[in-house]
């Protein structure tokens, strides 16, 4: 595989400019602008031009910097997992549901824990949809269920099971100091208990979640910013295929097809 | 000079409107009282600190009063039978009434009756007169060194950590902050009950606790005097605890309060009947600590779309501001919220917002109004999230708001971190002082996009407050009129914590406030 | 609607007086010609390439005629006398005109004489026929890909290598730029020949050169058509080579060219003779090429405090207008510049600002103007920097400017990286859809700040012209009335390359411009 | 000495939170994203948030990224050279150079080589001065030339020859690719070579110059944004004490006094 090696584009190719901005706990002063230059040497930048030193307050110095880093990048090496495969039109899915699954589709969704932030898991379920693009309430071969917000790992997972669901859908915004990903991982821990792990296709979503993060947490699939309900709905039809044994494993379907 | 868009009638009309609406609720809020009413009245008894469980002393109590099924008689009321059972001091009287069999002690001879009220009465007068003290202070500092001019700058602090609050507080007032807010951990407002003492760990905010208060109250004294401009503090009370917090918020001598009369029903799921009966007891008290309150309204087009829902907040003004009236509070004690958030994307957006901002303006000219960022919409492009907050800086200074939320450029990651609020507060100054005046030197044509926009939503505004006339408030939010949320009358939490006043029941703070209105 | 602030009568006087200003100037630009005007002439014929020390042919040959004393004739005669000699290409004619004993050769035959200008005549139309089909082709694109509405979004490029500035123009065009300038190296205005070829090597710009011209055109017609959208290319003429760089930028389908009858006087300490003869002819050029021509006014507030000197800004613009009627330019093509500049720690300077904009406005309604960005009071603090421009932003589309150059937020740092200038294009884009139209809404008062300090300005640019009249042009730029810098009329470089003309000095291209006017 | 340990300061004291932006020259993408965290952690930055993937255009992307820098630094262990003496007033300084020069200090200026931009140095020398501080032109001790600019390094020398001058100002405000501190050597070979060098206080000043570099350089001292005509003035006349001898030489002056 040829190499394809890159650097930050500033003012010329590979030039390896970039930009930074940090505050430290020091008063502005000449020292104080020293001390953000070596800061940055020490991050192995050159070229280090510390421009601009502003007085956030008495004990703090906002500093912004321009500086070259000597890090090169093989671009080539680089693989991110994109397995895609084509995503169904609205009209489409429902009719694969209709044949291949034969029954509808049960979902529920909730925003978890203390997170009362439903615009997001609303977007994903509800008639309305996001951006011009259906939610799954309006699939007719979909049944979903909208918990709302601030809804317990353990009570989601019991009406799961109640309605048996094919999938579970968590949605989770607040990230602070980690939050969403403790409340996940006490999600996936109470699906053991109750023995849906590895049966309902778990989805984990937020502004703050990707895929990889999902997966390492213990969901099938995770979902980020500017996710389409429609992207939700193929994904869980194939997850769902493939439970029935009606598609083979691994093949998982993962953002817009490019 | 912004335009008139709306005729005095029109406008009086929603006014009245509004009145109809509310009164149902408050007569169910004069049969009705809660848990956290009660408790606040032991508080300000000067019942404290937490039992052997690390729960609040005034939880214990009432939840023993409620058990017993006395609560209806008012916690004052068993204060008073406390205190004539010879305990010396407020805990006393917890430990006493906590032991004694109260669902069998009989009431006291008409006369002791009397008596027990009468006394109860008067320590209420001196817990009352001690309040006023407390907020006199306040207001000598704020006439020793005065406020600089509207919009006056609020940012928002949320490291979880009390201390690290309090320094980013500072360095925020240093920076320009008029008016430091610090936001709750997420999970707060569910709970019934408030945690106690100085809190170093929450998520999304730092728990409101009246040491928490106190410790960022006497920094910002300090601040305040060494900047020679007096800087104001808020919180949170919102939620399950509201009358509890507005009191500790008096009794801390903070200048603002985040207090919505329908925020805790729509984003909180709190129960309906429970949010309107604390709502108004927390109201009595701002009221009489001259506390300046902040609706919620911004939050409806977060949930909803901006432009559809634009009518909706104006609506929800008109009755925030009657339940803010009719709990004794003034015009200039009225923050009412409104905010700036229609997608960016689309044409024009300036022209809307100015339209709407100027129509609040116009409908509630004597009131600060707290004008509220972009955030929906905002993106993690920190460069453009600040064009867009400063398009919003703009008509904060543009339409005379009072109180001014910054934005923050990293609204759409995190909660702030100290530069991102130093670089809002630049903004933010440079803008105010550029365009300070602008108003005056323009007229708003009245056959314009502007003015035909702003008397569009004013007429769904109406309609929207006719509909809650006539079919009542609850079957309004069970529609999911306010921000698209729907709510159930018996629906949501802390119904369990509302009880029916006895026909003897006794509230000697209740009756001192609503005398003086 | 932005206001009238003066009347009719008043700005028909200032137009009056800049008239009378520029008189005398136009008998002095009659009289000569530069060496500048005659290497244009011949590089109108097709003259072209560098001898073998590198300098441009045209340098070698109108130095030639200079020498000799016979430049007075004019480059056109010689031309005709060298392929009377028999010359067969443009090259010929220098070769033989290099090796002939000029000074010596005396005047032809009177019919002979009245043949060779004959022969002159029609080659030179041939070759201002060919620049019109250029000229054409460059229109019949912008027909079938039309522009964005204005303000038309411009952005600098200045990698110093032609090849990079392709890149950062496509990158820039992709991303909503309307106009790309490429920027010079700062020597270049003080050089008296035009470079030759691409160049990769200049500081704080690319060097203008003939193929550099073709080779961003080229580039931005590709990329035109892929964005279905047209986007303009603009250089920089001010300096030594003012003609030459027209008739390139004109052969080379540029749309625009900064072009400014003071600029070189005042910034580049260029001589006022020269700059004012060679300034004409350029501009006839960009009159019969249809290039809009960009003023330098802004550059006076960068010297000159932006408040104080507010009124010097406007008088200039007069007299620059005067200056391009007179060379027959049409109002379309004028892109007078101004620029937002104020001290943005002063109070109200929106107010200010919006003042000056709409004067401008006012004064010049159908000119497409050209805004210039705030720069000399940028900080390094790139955050404020960037909502210091989304307030130009906001200016540029409210008082409708045609040409808008965006501000960067490493103004005060380094020209522009290619991420400055998105960011940059994404704040400006969302500035003008939302702000789109506001103009239209709003009455500005005419007994407000703004209306009295545009009349205060309007007022004092009248006496500034008053001044000139009296005094004259070159006795005010004396005094330094313009951006605070004095020139003296025999100083600054190139005076020596000015020659008045001889009774029967020859230049069809003059000829056939000032015909059509 | 005991150490101050210092970190960026984000959320909390000693997050090591700073702020990142940059463009690679690939096309937005999944793998873009990737690319831009896979090279803040090549510059040994943690917890990297990629929070902004912006499409500059089809072949570049522009990334805003928040993470932590593990870098400490011992804000104790540095020094930044600020002799400062005593700064005197307007007054107070002229009536110094009468009583201790005894005679008008002539300064010569100009902004040199191709280098347009004279304001700077108009704000040093001319009578308006900058920032409300008189420039020397007022000063009545001072006997100031400013030459203006585009001014050849050779001829400012030969006219502060001529003038016999105590002190050649030079401005330079154009940096790119480092032309300024080309033109700065070059006018420092030439002051060697019409051996002006060591004998005449030369100044360097300009937005991007601090006095170590124009120390390196080869001059007497650099002065860079908002310095005040009253230091310069003041840094002068101590200079020229010291080649009288009146004044012991290494107390320089740099800056305000603190
Ligand atoms: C709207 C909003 C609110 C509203 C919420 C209303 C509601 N009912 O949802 C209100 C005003 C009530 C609110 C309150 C608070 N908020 Co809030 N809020 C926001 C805001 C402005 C927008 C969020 C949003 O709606 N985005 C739009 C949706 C469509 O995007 P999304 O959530 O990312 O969802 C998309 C994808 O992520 C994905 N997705 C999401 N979930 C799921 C689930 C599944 C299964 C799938 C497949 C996909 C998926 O699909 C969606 C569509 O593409 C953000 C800031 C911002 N601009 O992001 C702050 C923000 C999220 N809030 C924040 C905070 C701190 C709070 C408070 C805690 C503050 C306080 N203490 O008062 C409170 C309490 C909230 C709580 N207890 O949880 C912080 C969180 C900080 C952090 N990173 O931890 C933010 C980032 C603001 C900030 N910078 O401080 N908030
Ligand atoms: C005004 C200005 C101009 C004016 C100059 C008018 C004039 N006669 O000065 C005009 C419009 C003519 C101009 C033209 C150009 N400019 Co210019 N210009 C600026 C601008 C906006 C402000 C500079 C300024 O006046 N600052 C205010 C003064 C007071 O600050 P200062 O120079 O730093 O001086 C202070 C200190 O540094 C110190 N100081 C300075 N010199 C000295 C000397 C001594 C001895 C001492 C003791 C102290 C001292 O004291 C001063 C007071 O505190 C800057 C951008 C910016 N905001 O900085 C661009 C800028 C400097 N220009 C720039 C460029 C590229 C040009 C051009 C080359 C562009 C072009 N190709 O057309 C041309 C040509 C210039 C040339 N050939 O040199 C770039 C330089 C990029 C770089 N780092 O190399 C800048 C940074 C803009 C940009 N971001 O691209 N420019
Ligand atoms: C009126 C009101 N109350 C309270 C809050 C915060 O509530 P909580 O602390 O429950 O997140 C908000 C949020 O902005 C609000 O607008
Ligand atoms: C009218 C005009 N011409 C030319 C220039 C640039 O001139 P130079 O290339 O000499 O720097 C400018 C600078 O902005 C200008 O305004």
């Amino acid at each position: 595989m040829t190499k394809q090696l890159i650097r930050p584009y500033g003012d010329r190719k590979d030039d390896g400019v970039i930009q930074l901005s940090f505050t430290l706990p020091v008063s502005a002063s000449e020292k104080a602008k020293e001390a953000a230059a070596v800061f940055c040497k020490k991050m192995g930048l050159t070229d280090v031009k510390v421009a601009a030193v502003e007085r956030a307050s008495e004990d703090y110095t906002f500093f912004i910097v321009y500086a070259r880093s000597p890090v090169v990048l093989d671009y080539a090496e680089l693989d991110v997992p994109e397995i895609t495969i084509k995503k169904l039109g609205y009209q489409d899915l429902n009719a694969l549901i209709e044949k291949k699954v034969g029954r509808r589709i049960v979902v529920l969704g909730a925003c978890t824990g203390t997170d009362t932030h439903t615009v997001g898991i609303d977007a994903i379920l509800n008639m309305k949809g996001f951006a011009g693009d259906y939610g799954l309430e309006r699939y007719p071969w979909f049944e979903a269920y909208n918990l709302g917000s601030q809804v317990p790992n353990a009570e989601l997972i019991r009406k799961a099971k109640e309605k048996n669901a094919d999938a579970i859908l968590v949605s989770q915004v607040v990230t602070q100091r980690d939050v969403h990903k403790d409340n996940s991982r006490q999600f996936i821990e109470e699906a053991r208990k109750q023995g849906v792990h590895g049966k309902m296709t778990l989805l984990l979503g937020g502004p703050r979640v990707d895929h990889r993060l999902a997966i390492d947490l213990g969901f099938d699939a995770g979902f980020g910013p500017g996710t389409k309900p429609s992207s939700v709905a193929n994904f869980i039809v194939h997850q769902v295929l493939q439970r029935l044994g009606k598609e083979e494993k691994g093949a998982h379907f993962e953002g817009e097809p490019t | 000079m912004s335009g008139l868009f709306v005729s005095d009638e029109q406008v009086a009309r929603a006014r009245q409107l509004a009145r109809d609406i509310t009164n149902p609720i408050f007569e169910l809020i004069a049969k009705n009282t809660t848990v956290s009413v009660e408790r606040t009245v032991l508080r300000w008894f000067g019942v404290d600190g937490t039992g052997s469980m690390g729960a609040p002393l005034v939880n214990l109590m009432v939840d023993r009063l409620k058990d017993a099924g006395v609560m209806n008689k008012g916690a004052a009321y068993w204060y008073g039978r406390a205190l004539k059972m010879g305990a010396k001091s407020p805990l006393e009287a917890v430990e006493l009434l906590t032991a004694a069999p109260l669902a069998s002690l009989g009431p006291l001879a008409p006369d002791e009756e009397e008596r027990l009220r009468a006394d109860v009465r008067s320590e209420a007068r001196h817990a009352m007169a001690e309040l006023k003290a407390r907020v006199a202070k306040r207001n000598a500092l704020k006439t020793k060194v005065p406020m600089s001019p509207a919009p006056h700058k609020y940012v928002i602090v949320a490291t979880g950590n009390i201390h690290d609050d309090v320094d980013q507080a500072r360095a925020a007032a240093e920076a320009g902050a008029d008016v430091i807010a610090v936001i709750r951990s997420t999970a707060q407002s569910l709970l019934d009950y408030v945690p106690q003492g100085a809190t170093t760990e929450g998520f999304g905010g730092t728990y409101a606790t009246q040491e928490n208060f106190r410790i960022m109250r006497e920094a910002l004294d300090v601040v305040s005097e060494k900047l020679g401009r007096y800087v104001e503090l808020t919180n949170y009370s919102s939620g399950l605890c509201m009358p509890e917090i507005a009191f500790m918020a008096a009794w801390e001598r903070l200048d603002m309060l985040l207090n919505d009369a329908m925020y805790g029903i729509l984003f909180r799921d709190i129960n309906m009947r429970r949010t309107f009966i604390d709502q108004y007891f927390s109201r009595r008290i701002c009221a009489t600590a001259g506390l300046i309150i902040n609706t919620g309204e911004d939050n409806y087009i977060t949930t909803a779309d901006a432009y559809d829902a634009a009518h909706t907040v104006i609506a929800s003004q008109f009755i925030n501001e009657c339940f803010a009236h009719r709990a004794g509070l003034e015009d200039w004690q009225l923050g009412i919220g409104h905010s700036y958030e229609i997608d960016p994307h689309r044409d024009e957006t300036l022209l809307l917002e100015l339209s709407q901002a100027m129509l609040v303006r116009r409908c509630f000219p004597n009131a600060p109004l707290k004008y509220m960022p972009p955030t929906k919409h905002k993106e993690t492009d920190i460069f453009f999230s600040h064009a867009y907050d400063v398009m919003a800086d703009l008509v904060a200074i543009w339409t005379k708001q009072g109180i001014q939320l910054l934005g923050m450029m990293t609204e759409a990651m995190h909660t702030p971190l100290l530069a991102d609020r130093y670089v809002a507060l630049k903004a933010a100054s440079y803008v105010h002082r550029a365009a300070r005046g602008l108003d005056e030197e323009l007229t708003v044509r009245e056959d314009g996009k502007i003015a035909r926009r702003a008397r569009e939503v004013f007429g769904k505004a109406t309609e929207l407050l006719e509909e809650c006339t006539s079919d009542g408030m609850i079957a309004a939010i069970g529609r999911g009129r306010f921000g698209d949320v729907k709510r159930a009358e018996t629906g949501g939490k802390g119904l369990d914590g509302v009880v029916e006043k006895a026909p003897d029941y006794f509230n000697p703070f209740l009756e001192l406030m609503e005398a003086k209105a």
